[in-house]
């Protein structure tokens, strides 16, 4: 096992895909001033997010409604509200983060990353494993429980002031309706409506060039995470950074479970692995900034972004790819 | 050309705050305000920039309100109820305007 | 008939580009945070101008100038000046609007929206149906007239302050130079000087992606509609949205008898007859708040934006398309 | 450090505005000003955001001039005249320049 | 509200000259700073505007600082020796801070 | 020769590529308010870099190292420090700027316009010439000995102030690191490491629609030489504009001998030709402005882009391209 691994992994360093988000990280760490323009940062992850939703879309309108989506999107759910608690409980074992921060990190290795969910889906393309469509969306519904269970563990035993509580009012609408979560549903049920006579007409846009854009993207993605590890350089502790590894192997082990329990298919049983693995850096730092102010930023975006998202980039989905493939034969 | 004594209020305030900002400014009674978008900073959180950012998280913004003296204190108290707790810089100049009538 | 209209209809609300129109309407509705930066709207906006003109350059390279050609950019120009009088007294009749916001309403109409004009492109070529390459240049052309039309509309017996007068002057120039005129007429000139053969280079760039880059800017048109709407509910009475939908539709007739008497193939008039329905919403709202400041932004802009250009978008064309037909056999 | 005392003017202005104002500006003898990008703000006419705007109209820009005192008037007389119709703020603030012969 | 005096830099300069700004700002013990975009403007050295241009060398940025008063003169010292042979503006105006502690 | 010149030059005028750049020009004489926003041409920039990067490494990895590779860059390398002397002494005799000036536009000329070697590929490439892959990697080592030879010749026998020589201090690694050079020799090494494997992923994006990208690109850089050249009339005088047109010719011509002595092929001939008669507007201005900030931009800006990039990538590229095929054969 360790050998397919070991390969799996090798291949996937040679990837463009990763080879771009070393050219940022190498970058930034070499202080050249090479930045991606914020519009266009944006740009590219309003496409890669449409890309991905209508394809997913388009994929269960061909396949069918799976009688195991139910369940996967309930699983999903369960997994984003209970990862946070796991995660709270070791980050207080191996850190000394305070309870804030603790709960912020923790809600966000709940919740889900949709470009290592979009890196995974394109290395089990380039490996021929087939995967459920609907994979996209229950990435769209573990993306909030996380915050809820993130707040739940920063507040517990406080009770919050006026102030507070007024903040937090409308956070859950906001949350639930964040851009990327209506985007990547609303594309995904657009796929669904039109199918596969929609997706010939756009597939020289979302299919083809996608690669090549997800590129760009990791490359702009090496460049932030490389400026967010330069300037936090102070806060990250051994133990965090023997955390940012061990957690989303944690995570992606009950990915695993579950997953053999609603009994997904391989590709769909590592995208779950990769969901419940991979690190919020998107959604989760905007809810955590407006109910969570007293929790540091660079703790938990250095972590998201500069430790787990390199390791399930690199190492971690090679070695989900292969755990499902054990189990799943 | 005849102006009028006002003051310039300038918030740094960060983006994902920015709605409740001006939200509670529209409460307290302020009749218009402007958002100038900032490309980075420094503060004692660390430098940063929104160079390549999807995210909101890691931005600010700046808002301008401009108003009669006299509003000065309830638009402080609203704007301090919402940046108390946040990262954000509030300060105030004195100014002239024209067309008065309008704040 | 109906059934036609309602046949078509019901395929084209189905297509991808009207359903991420609705998304984007219905994120702003429920007050999502998604949105396009202004640079990528803008550079989305850039590329189907680009798009839209080249290739219709090269379509009239490819089959030679038509006779009508002249006609036709005449009978267009005629159109911008005169629908502008007719809605101008269909607004004093319908609303309550005072003589500078309904001449600027007036001036909207009489002007053309490109996208309307993209997406019934792009329903005639899912149709199957050909049409005449130059209606690009005969878009272009009917752009500025209305503005003149709805500047004197509202200045009427009034004689301009020396102000007045010295903001107008040099807003002919700003018209008929305005960024989105030049760059369709200059693609097009481009598509007419190299023809197939600079098609041949360029087609992978403009042809196959097409849809796909529609299908975003429309997302982000719905977005902007639905914010729009939404902070001008009050403005919206009721004899305002039935001009919106009626006018559209006046418009169209106008457009219709128009094509016939020049000769217009079925794809050409439901093209002119598309022009002459739809409502500026780039070029003529910046000229308006030159030269007539005080008529409300929010009036025109909702009506244009958020009322007929929905319309047109999911009835009024399939509906062009019925009468064209019926009106060309 | 040396300074000299100057004026800062602000003039939040509609887009379609900028090319007048800056022209008038000019022609009234002002040397330099500078142009911020406005992202949104709110006033009489309501709130307004540049996000997803494709046309020039809904937008706003921020044109900032410091100048000597003595040609305050100028300025402001030459402002009021493009500003007077449209939709705008002018403020004036008080402030202290380095290398004031520029100005 | 209680506020406290304080002052505002303003310092518009070229783009390529930010990061050494900044960097002399930080060791002249300057702890905050925001930086907002510049869209254009114009100068002694004529007309420019940011609009489809590539390269930094033509565009400028927007350096505020807001600082105690006692303060003011090592800043004012630090930015005079990156700004001096370059092109760039500074202003500084009198304000009030809420939060003075922070600064 | 003089006819195959002034056939290939006809040939070249009309690719869509130079048009655009033509119709960006008209459209700011005409002061239209057609703009490409800042990101936007960022975003195409980006792209150009990556797209030409990436597909030389992949030649590279293809034809495997030729021989002549370190000669080529040696000889690069050296064109680059050496023609800034060359310019400076021209310069003087045609020109009557100070110093300073001199010094900054000759640093111009020395680095390189990667866009004009992008617009010699694509000729090359619709001409069916092949070329040595690596010249990508020669064209960033051109970019930036330049600069070091401008300073040089700008403060020979001028002790430098402490201020001045505090921000010369990390210039160098300014230069070298700039996130053109970055970029490019970045992308080239991918290319290099996934060769034709890697390429095949992610050709649909960076191969197919390149030429359509460049025309955007050429249209801004259009946009922006017009609006330089515009306000900047009273900077160029005949001698400048003879200094510019002339200078690159100079420059091709050392690029041929270089060239011939290396032994590279007629394609790569004519891409060292283009690199040595190009002018640097991206990196070399910055550097300039950092330090040299006595000098005037609106002179180097106006040379480089206003006058030597429109004189190559008309009739400069054709030019080369004779001459390297007469040598050659
Ligand atoms: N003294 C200051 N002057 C101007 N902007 C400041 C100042 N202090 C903080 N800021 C801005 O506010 C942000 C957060 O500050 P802080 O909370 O100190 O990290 C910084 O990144 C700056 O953008
Ligand atoms: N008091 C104010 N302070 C700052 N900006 C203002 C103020 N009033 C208006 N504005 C700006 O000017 C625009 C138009 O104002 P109005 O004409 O009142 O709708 C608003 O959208 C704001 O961007
Ligand atoms: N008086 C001024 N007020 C505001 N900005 C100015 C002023 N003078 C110069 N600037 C800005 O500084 C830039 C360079 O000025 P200059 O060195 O005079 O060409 C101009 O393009 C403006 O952006
Ligand atoms: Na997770
Ligand atoms: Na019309
Ligand atoms: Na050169």
């Amino acid at each position: 096992m360790v050998e397919t691994v070991i390969g799996l992994a090798a291949d996937n360093l040679l990837s463009p895909i990763i080879l771009f988000f070393v050219l940022g990280l190498a970058a930034s760490f070499l202080r050249s001033d090479l930045t991606v323009p914020e519009a266009a940062a944006k740009a590219l992850s309003i496409y890669l997010l449409f890309a991905i939703g209508y394809k997913g879309g388009v994929s269960v309108s061909e396949h069918g409604i799976d009688q195991t989506l139910l369940l996967t999107l309930g699983v999903g759910v369960i997994l984003s509200f209970a990862i946070p608690l796991l995660a709270f409980a070791l980050l207080k074992v191996m850190t000394r983060l305070n309870q804030t921060d603790a709960a912020a990190v923790a809600g966000h290795y709940g919740s889900i990353s949709i470009v290592t969910f979009v890196a995974a889906t394109s290395v089990l393309q380039s490996q021929g494993i087939a995967s459920e469509g609907y994979m996209v969306a229950v990435a769209a519904a573990m993306e909030a429980p996380a915050i809820l269970s993130a707040l739940w563990l920063a507040t517990r035993g406080v009770t919050p002031t006026a102030q507070e509580a007024a903040e937090r009012e409308g956070l859950l609408r906001e949350i639930l309706l964040n851009g990327s979560i209506v985007l990547l549903v609303g594309s995904f049920l657009i796929g669904l409506a039109t199918g596969t006579e929609g997706l010939a007409e756009i597939e020289s846009f979302i299919v083809s060039p996608f690669k090549g854009v997800l590129c760009l993207f990791l490359l702009d993605m090496g460049l932030v995470a490389g400026r967010g590890l330069r300037s936090s350089r102070g806060v990250l502790t051994s133990g965090l950074i023997a955390f940012g590894v061990l957690m989303p192997m944690i995570g992606g082990l009950l990915g695993l479970v579950a997953a053999l329990a609603v009994g997904l298919s391989i590709g769909g049983t590592v995208l779950l692995m990769t969901l419940s693995a991979s690190a919020s850096y998107i959604a989760v730092p905007a809810a955590m900034r407006v109910a969570l102010p007293e929790a540091n930023p660079s703790v938990y975006l250095t972590m998201s972004l500069g430790v787990t998202f390199p390791f399930n980039l690199t190492l971690g989905i090679p070695l989900y790819l292969t755990l499902a493939t054990l189990a799943g034969t | 050309m005849d102006t009028n004594k006002a003051k310039r209020v300038e918030i740094i305030i960060e983006a994902p705050m920015e709605g409740r900002l001006t939200d509670t400014l529209e409460s307290a009674g302020v009749t218009g305000f402007t958002v100038l978008p900032v490309l980075g900073g420094s503060g004692r959180s660390g430098r940063w920039s929104r160079e390549g950012q999807v995210s909101r998280a890691g931005g600010m913004v700046a808002v301008i309100c401009i108003i009669r003296e006299d509003r000065l204190h309830d638009l402080l108290e609203a704007a301090f109820k919402v940046v108390k707790r946040h990262i954000g810089v509030v300060s105030v100049t004195d100014c002239e305007v024209l067309r008065a009538e309008r704040f």
